[in-house]
């Protein structure tokens, strides 16, 4: 009985640790402006989540070896450096983009303006990586995020009207007055939310951090499998009521007090009180990941010790990382610069940074030094393959589609 | 990319972005007209609030948040058009986009003081006068001369 | 830490040999170090440089694919191949001579670079 | 794990590869070998290097001579020696180099100890493990 409740933990918190800032200003920007005609993009993004999750979860949990310990290793000092320096700037603006959002989400319930709490949020955060511990962590920001299914709940009670939601999602063009430029910027954004390398971090430091052995692959499985759907689902949720609320009255989002409106439409205000909860359980627990793997990555790359599972004395750098990007995130925030302006460049500059990482995973995952007989079999090398041209293009595509639409406009 | 080439791009993206529209009618009637878009979307996001509050569906505190944000949204974007050099031959495009706009941020100014103040029979009356403005902005695509 | 032994000669870095110019005894260029194969192991008397993988690029092996276990995706395959389809082997005892200072490898040959099966 | 081969390339299967200790523990990471001349002009490989001493001239550019020149100026002693493992401790090498000596005694992680004594130890709750 003890197993399954494990494995069902595990599945809660994968689909309440799904969202972040970056899904929930994404999915209700794109619902107000192109309804779900970009439902595609968030599903091939979550399968995408998977097939690299399930790949670099095997490999930690089978080489004992997280992300980046293994890109420095295969790509060499060099272009290992650059891949560390890129990913370190995306995952670091979303880190800030993720305590941008603890403070709206608190501005939202309180009246205090988002800058103040900001100070405040970066303190709390760092105290709570420094003595909480990963397990804690994770099950409360996880469990907490399932607020977010008040989304789901709410689509179910504005009643819309199923036939012509469904028609947008099998039409995958721009809905009247937006650009086919404005349609490719939006997926590639989308794609970059549902697929941030940060997640990818994380997720395999992990697996390292609880010890995760050849036997743990299984339940990995299940929670990837099973969670990161059902998450893409609370994302899809969210795009639909916005679809459905914003598109029809031309409103387009642009803050994220706007993104539970529908919620509070169809359910009143407890249904407007259980989405805030979400949102600061999202961007929380987000800005606790992205802190930490700013930590792991940088620590795996020169190999120094690293995790929570030691005490902070024997993993001094590591911490020491921790502490400085925490503090170095506040003054960027004070200087009002929009939170919602600074996620949509994180989840553009994600999806233009994914091949740095998932190209030396999918080496790793088929090099039988490291993995010994659990290398990749035919399905994750079909689908590897296929993410890895995807992952390519779409990295290709997302600077000059940045330039030709000004940021989306 | 060589780090020049990434300058040289981004320089050219910079130039593109901010040509002034001002010389040619076209390029200015269709800078009212996005103008006029993004303030609908703002009025119509305060109409949808004030709404929600008079059905007591959100908390005071939500509805003031959104209706100041939506107001800083609207005069930011009025601000920009009407900093525009007008061409000679666009003063009616503009008088009729100014007027829009000036309609529209009264009404919004209006349903935030009685949003603030939680004053019911104000934000009524704030409620039809921004779904009136909205529906003018509506109707601007075609209306605009 | 005496870092000159007694008897034997002056101690250097792989980290050198790594993209150093490979030239045959005539001068001509043919390529770069893009790794350094050891033979024997930690704790073996042996344990040393058994000779050059030398590739036309500088560090060459650019997805740092292992050339032997040369499995998995189609596509990589193929990338792969392609980074080290021009890729020499030299034996030691066809390494002339090496100038650390100008990081010059002086070989006698060049054979190729077979793609033997994982040898575990 | 594939055990020791016969032969197998440094640069993909040992340079840049994570060191752990016998208790699994990381120590550093491997920045660069040394090379020893034998008299039969063979080279032997007689250590792991480890730091920005060892790693800087690996990385090309303005970068590289940067972080040696900082680490020179951070060590203690005039002409510093970078980190160094002898080769006779590592035992076997899979997805990471095993040596036998514990971390504690390798003495190769100055900014580790800096960083402890300077900032983690200075907060509370530094000794209390997850």
């Amino acid at each position: 009985m003890k197993h399954i409740f494990a494995v069902a933990l595990g599945v809660l918190t994968a689909i309440g640790g799904f969202v972040d800032i970056g899904d929930l200003v994404t999915n209700a920007l794109v619902g107000s402006r192109f309804g779900l005609s970009l439902a595609w993009v968030v599903v091939v993004g979550v399968v995408g989540i998977c097939v690299f999750s399930e790949m670099s979860g095997r490999v930690a949990a089978v080489s004992g070896r997280a992300t980046f310990d293994l890109v420095r290793e295969r790509l060499g000092p060099r272009v290992g450096l650059a891949n560390l320096v890129a990913s370190m700037a995306v995952t670091f603006l979303t880190f800030i983009a993720e305590i941008g959002g603890v403070a709206l989400a608190l501005e939202l319930a309180t009246s205090v303006n988002e800058v103040l709490w900001v100070p405040v949020v970066a303190a709390v955060l760092w105290i709570v990586l420094w003595r909480v511990r990963f397990k804690v962590l994770e099950n409360v920001f996880g469990l907490l995020g399932l607020a977010l299914v008040v989304f789901a709940v709410a689509l179910w009670q504005l009643n819309p009207d199923w036939g012509g939601l469904w028609q947008q999602v099998t039409s995958p063009m721009p809905t009247p007055g937006e650009g086919w430029a404005q349609y490719g910027y939006y997926a590639v954004a989308l794609f970059g939310a549902a697929l941030t390398p940060y997640e990818v971090f994380f997720f395999s430091s992990g697996g390292v951090e609880e010890r995760w052995t050849a036997k743990d692959v299984g339940t990995m499985r299940v929670n990837v499998f099973l969670g990161f759907p059902l998450g893409g689902l609370l994302s899809l949720s969210i795009a639909a009521v916005a679809a459905v609320v914003f598109l029809p009255a031309e409103v387009q989002v642009e803050a994220l007090a706007q993104v539970p409106l529908p919620v509070a439409l169809a359910l009143g205000k407890l249904g407007l009180a259980i989405a805030l909860i979400g949102f600061f359980a999202a961007t929380f627990g987000a800005a606790c990941e992205t802190g930490l793997s700013v930590g792991y990555s940088i620590a795996q790359f020169y190999g120094w010790r690293w995790g929570k599972f030691v005490p902070p004395r024997q993993a001094a750098r590591f911490h020491l990382v921790v502490l400085l990007s925490t503090v170095l995130a506040v003054p960027v925030l004070l200087t009002t610069v929009d939170p919602i302006a600074v996620t949509e460049y994180s989840v553009v500059f994600s999806a233009l940074a994914l091949p740095l990482t998932y190209l030396p995973i999918l080496v790793i995952a088929n090099d039988p030094d490291y993995m010994g007989e659990r290398v990749n079999g035919r399905l994750a090398n079909a689908l590897g393959t296929v993410y890895l041209v995807v992952i390519v293009v779409v990295s290709v595509a997302a600077i000059p589609l940045m330039i030709i639409t000004k940021g989306g406009q | 990319m060589t780090a020049r080439a990434a300058v040289a791009v981004l320089a050219v993206a910079a130039l593109v972005g901010c040509a002034t529209p001002e010389g040619d009618p076209g390029a200015y009637r269709d800078e009212a007209l996005s103008t006029l878009k993004a303030a609908h979307s703002a009025v119509e996001w305060v109409h949808i609030t004030v709404g929600a509050r008079l059905d007591d569906k959100i908390f005071a505190r939500s509805a003031d948040d959104c209706v100041s944000s939506a107001e800083d949204s609207l005069s930011g974007a009025a601000g920009t058009f009407v900093g525009l050099q007008p061409p000679r031959s666009s003063d009616e495009v503009r008088d009729a986009a100014t007027k829009l706009l000036s309609d529209a941020q009264d009404a919004v100014e209006d349903a935030r003081i009685a949003v603030r103040r939680d004053d019911r029979a104000a934000m009524r009356q704030a409620y039809t006068a921004v779904a009136h403005a909205s529906q003018a902005l509506g109707r601007a695509a075609e209306e605009l001369p | 830490m005496p870092t000159e032994r007694p008897g034997t000669g002056a101690v250097h870095r792989l980290g050198e040999l790594m993209g150093a110019v490979v030239v045959l005894a005539d001068g001509t260029r043919a390529g770069h170090v893009n790794d350094v194969r050891l033979a024997g192991g930690p704790g073996l008397p042996d344990y040393v440089v058994d000779g050059f993988v030398v590739g036309a690029r500088g560090e060459g092996a650019l997805l740092g694919y292992d050339r032997r276990a040369v499995r998995g995706p189609w596509l990589l395959r193929v990338l792969v191949r392609a980074a080290n389809r021009d890729a020499r082997y030299v034996p030691w005892p066809a390494v002339r001579r090496i100038d650390w200072e100008a990081k010059v490898v002086v070989v006698d040959r060049l054979d190729p670079l077979e793609d033997e099966r994982p040898s575990a | 794990m594939t055990p020791l081969r016969a032969s197998y390339d440094a640069g993909l299967h040992l340079l840049d590869r994570q060191i752990v200790d016998h208790e699994d523990l990381p120590v550093a990471n491997v920045d660069d070998i040394e090379l020893l001349e034998r008299a039969d002009g063979r080279l032997a490989v007689s250590a792991l290097l480890t730091g920005p001493g060892a790693l800087g001239p690996r990385t090309p550019g303005r970068l590289g001579s940067w972080t040696v020149a900082v680490w020179r100026r951070l060590r203690p002693d005039p002409d510093p020696r970078p980190g160094r493992i002898e080769a006779r401790l590592v035992t076997h090498t899979d997805s990471a180099v095993h040596v036998s000596a514990r971390a504690r005694d390798l003495s190769v992680d100055g900014f580790e100890q800096w960083a402890r004594a300077q900032v983690i130890e200075k907060i509370p709750g530094a000794g209390r493990a997850d």
